[in-house]
């Protein structure tokens, strides 16, 4: 039972992302690109935390840190450029 | 044939298609950085096993029965390394692209025909 | 089966409807500012949420959890902050609804030139 | 990474942002080995050695610590507000927005609470932190009741406000 | 247009290639030949939890060892490239949009832990995910971190290259010595393999993440520095 | 449920990767780009290669995507300045 909302909950994050992506190509700006990959890499995060879950291994949460720390500064980068300052 | 390989495959299609068909230097890279991912999308399927595990024997890997869990360490061991040389050679690329854009202020491949041969 | 599993999966759950929400939020609002509202927000308590769920459904992760959801907190603000800026610098328009944009009174906004580089 | 001259305050600071460091590695892995524990403050010691220069040690008092718990309860209560706040807006047909940009005024003077209000307003219901120039934000909201910036103020940063002059002040 | 089926033409080619190369490969049953002996006695041998480790640092250390040289190479070609000539026109200096001021005390407040986070994961290489091409990422990620907050940042050089020089050489040093006092070049033995689990373990293996460490990380913020650019 | 995950994100994975060549603007191909090493990284994971993902993830957040942002302004400088 338990698992199973948990496979829901992935699915529905799932959807999320496509609807993300879907604005990652459409976009008509750049800004929207950023938006929409800023938008991914927070929901990759969970979804890293929940396949750490379903192969039941802790260590799998490490990749999940790393783009809990670095995440931002991809985004950073972009903004920094568009505004010229990189 | 894996649903992965086939992925590795196609992106390896689309970057050399990318190499071929862009004129664009910076894009040419690019290109080539995503055949790299398809290549390396595919040597990790190849070391896969169906079901098995990380290759790290911690509380949750039995060290003993840990032949039958664990997927190939090996590939993902030669995986590991090419990928920070891979950004350390497109950077080396891009590098060249700088200079060569200082000479003739062109972005385009066909405007460096005189440097064939 | 154990309660605190159960209710481990409905907080994920609950967290994942948040993350969902805020990607039909990017899809949908009008413009990059209101498309960063809701991006920023909800997958902030949506991510937020989803890995306490985790935490509670596996609580010898609780650690590595609350530790993922501090960097999540203090990141995620600070890219949407800095992306606003730099959107407003380069003069991505408001949506036609806006009503009052004090900012662009005291700088005028440079011509969009990310938009042009085309290659 | 200039060398500044040794003081007490300043070993003070380096000692306990490797203190800090070290709790997050303890809590990250669950180690409890006296061996990891103590090459791992060593590291943290080194790492600090270099980022530590331009900190200074805050002044921790009971009455901070009380709002600081005080302050994170509203921000959460906040944070839960706004979600259902955007849900609201994204789930209709037609979305009931009425954006624009406003300024308001903070009192706060130190760089980390400064950076601590703009990342709650931006977490709160319909606004986010455009720019930030000397002692004025400017906020893009997502539904403007009041255009004076007064009013704005009054509506999005006291409430964080009150807090956050006690704890860094 | 020629160009064009010239290009298509060449990728059916590529793709049948493909085809015909995986196309009748099925999934491995179970682990074969070098990868079961590397599984079957990794860990007991060398007192790593962590067998890419083990693979990377020791058995096939000669391979990261080459593998390194071509990122020292890398590095140096960028520098070399984009060094500027004496008789070479000045960059035109524009000033540059400084950073807002949340960012800047974002990057100075996360900037401890990004680097503590590289070297916790090269520190715990051979106990978890991770390791000295991971964390010398990371740690690029910081001097990255620094320099989207400063435009102006400069890095020391010659700290820089005194790191790179002396971990590059203490590397091969360690190698030496694994010659001399164990087995063979880059063997981890000479060191005692230490309780199984803790960072003190698996003999010379967390030295040599270290340094590899250190090595990656200098040289991927030189290629990041010269890439911006000296000049401001 | 894995086979749906790596379904559905290796088309993303190709949809993104045809952006990266076709899009006409640089930074959206850039970021395109990014997206790719994201996905690939999940995809690392769940073929059970925790390593591999973590250096997607450290070199792919970032450090790739700033290298071609700095080549890109480097390449576009000069050409405002010399019309």
């Amino acid at each position: 039972m338990a698992d199973l909302i948990i496979y829901i909950a992935a699915g529905v994050a799932l959807l999320g992302v496509v609807l993300a992506s879907a604005r990652m190509v459409k976009g008509p700006s750049v800004a929207d690109r950023t938006v929409a990959l800023d938008t991914l890499t927070v929901i990759t995060i969970s979804l890293m935390a929940m396949i750490a879950l379903f192969a039941e291994r802790v260590i799998y949460l490490d990749v999940a840190l790393v783009y809990g720390i670095l995440s931002f500064l991809g985004v950073i980068a972009v903004a920094r450029y568009l505004e010229g300052g990189l | 044939m894996t649903l992965v390989m086939v992925l590795g495959a196609a992106l390896m299609l689309v970057g050399f298609w990318g190499l071929i068909t862009r004129q664009n230097m910076i894009k040419m890279v690019l290109s080539l950085a995503i055949a790299e991912t398809g290549l390396q999308l595919i040597m990790i399927a190849v070391g896969y096993i169906n079901g098995g595990t990380a290759p790290i024997l911690d509380s949750a890997v039995d060290k003993l029965s840990a032949v039958q869990q664990v997927v190939d360490p090996v590939p993902q061991a030669l995986v590991l390394t090419a990928i920070v040389i891979g950004v350390a050679v497109n950077a080396l690329m891009l590098a060249f692209i700088i200079r060569l854009y200082q000479k003739k202020h062109s972005l385009n491949i066909s405007d460096y025909k005189d440097m064939k041969w | 089966m154990e309660w605190y599993r159960l209710a481990g999966s409905i907080l994920s759950l609950l967290g994942a409807m948040f993350l969902f929400l805020g990607a039909l939020g990017v899809w949908r609002m009008p413009d990059v500012y209101n498309r960063m509202q809701t991006g920023t927000k909800s997958t902030t308590l949506g991510s937020i949420l989803t890995l306490f769920g985790l935490g509670v459904y596996h609580p010898q992760w609780m650690g590595q959890m609350l530790i993922l959801m501090l960097f999540i907190a203090v990141t995620n603000p600070i890219s949407s902050h800095a992306l606003a800026r730099a959107a407003h610098h380069i003069g991505v328009p408001l949506t036609k609804k806006s009503v009052v944009d004090e900012l662009v009174e005291e700088e005028p906004p440079q011509e969009s030139m990310a938009e042009m580089e085309e290659v | 990474m200039k060398q500044s001259t040794f003081s007490l305050a300043r070993l003070l600071v380096l000692v306990s942002l490797a203190v800090v460091l070290a709790l997050f590695y303890a809590i990250w892995t669950h180690s409890t080995d006296p061996g990891n524990l103590s090459i791992i403050f060593l590291t943290a010691l080194l790492v600090a050695a270099v980022f530590s220069d331009a900190r200074k040690m805050p002044a921790f008092t009971l009455r901070k610590i009380l709002y600081s718990l005080a302050y994170i309860l509203f921000l959460i209560k906040e944070i839960i507000k706004s979600n259902f706040d955007v849900a609201r807006r994204v789930i209709q047909p037609v979305m009931p927005i009425n954006p624009g940009i406003v300024p308001v005024k903070t009192k706060l003077k130190s760089p980390i609470g400064r950076m601590i209000l703009a990342n709650s307003i931006t977490l709160t219901p319909g606004t986010l932190t455009v720019d930030v120039r000397d002692d004025h934000f400017y906020i893009h909201w997502i539904d403007v009741t009041d255009r004076d910036e007064q009013g704005a103020t009054q509506a999005i940063v006291s409430g964080f406000e009150k807090y956050l002059e006690v704890i860094f002040g | 247009m020629v160009r064009k089926s010239i290009a298509l033409a060449l990728m059916t080619g590529l793709a049948f290639i493909l085809a015909s190369i995986l196309g009748d490969w099925s999934p491995m049953e179970r682990l074969s030949g070098v990868a079961y002996d590397y599984v079957a006695h990794g860990a007991s041998d060398l007192g790593a939890m962590n067998l890419v480790t083990a693979i990377v640092v020791t058995y096939r250390g000669l391979d990261t060892l080459g593998e390194v040289t071509v990122l020292f190479l890398a590095a140096s070609g960028v520098a070399v490239l984009l060094r500027r000539a004496d008789g070479e026109q000045q960059e035109k200096t524009q000033s540059k949009r400084a950073a807002s001021e949340i960012v800047t005390t974002g990057a100075s407040l996360l900037s401890p832990f990004i680097v503590m986070f590289g070297a916790y994961i090269f520190l715990n290489g051979h106990l978890s995910p991770g390791g000295g091409f991971q964390g010398g990422a990371v740690i690029a990620s910081a001097v990255l971190l620094l320099f989207l907050a400063h435009p102006d940042y400069k890095l020391r050089h010659d700290v820089l290259n005194i790191i790179e020089s002396f971990s590059g050489f203490t590397y091969v040093l360690v190698g030496l010595l694994g010659l001399f006092l164990a087995g063979g070049f880059l063997d981890n033995r000479f060191l005692p393999l230490g309780a199984y689990g803790t960072i003190l373990s698996a003999g010379s293996i967390p030295l040599i993440y270290t340094l590899i460490g250190l090595k990656v990380g200098t040289e991927l913020a030189g290629i990041l520095e010269n890439m911006k650019g000296r000049a401001l | 449920m894995e086979n749906i995950l790596t379904a559905l994100l290796s088309l993303i994975i190709l949809i993104a990767a045809l952006a990266a060549i076709y899009l006409r603007n640089m930074i959206s191909a850039i970021l395109a780009a990014g997206l790719v090493s994201l996905f690939a990284s999940i995809l690392y994971l769940l073929m059970a290669a925790p390593d591999v993902a973590m250096t997607e993830a450290a070199i792919g957040a970032g450090l790739s995507t700033v290298i071609f942002l700095l080549a890109f302004r480097k390449t576009r400088d000069e050409e405002v300045e010399n019309g």
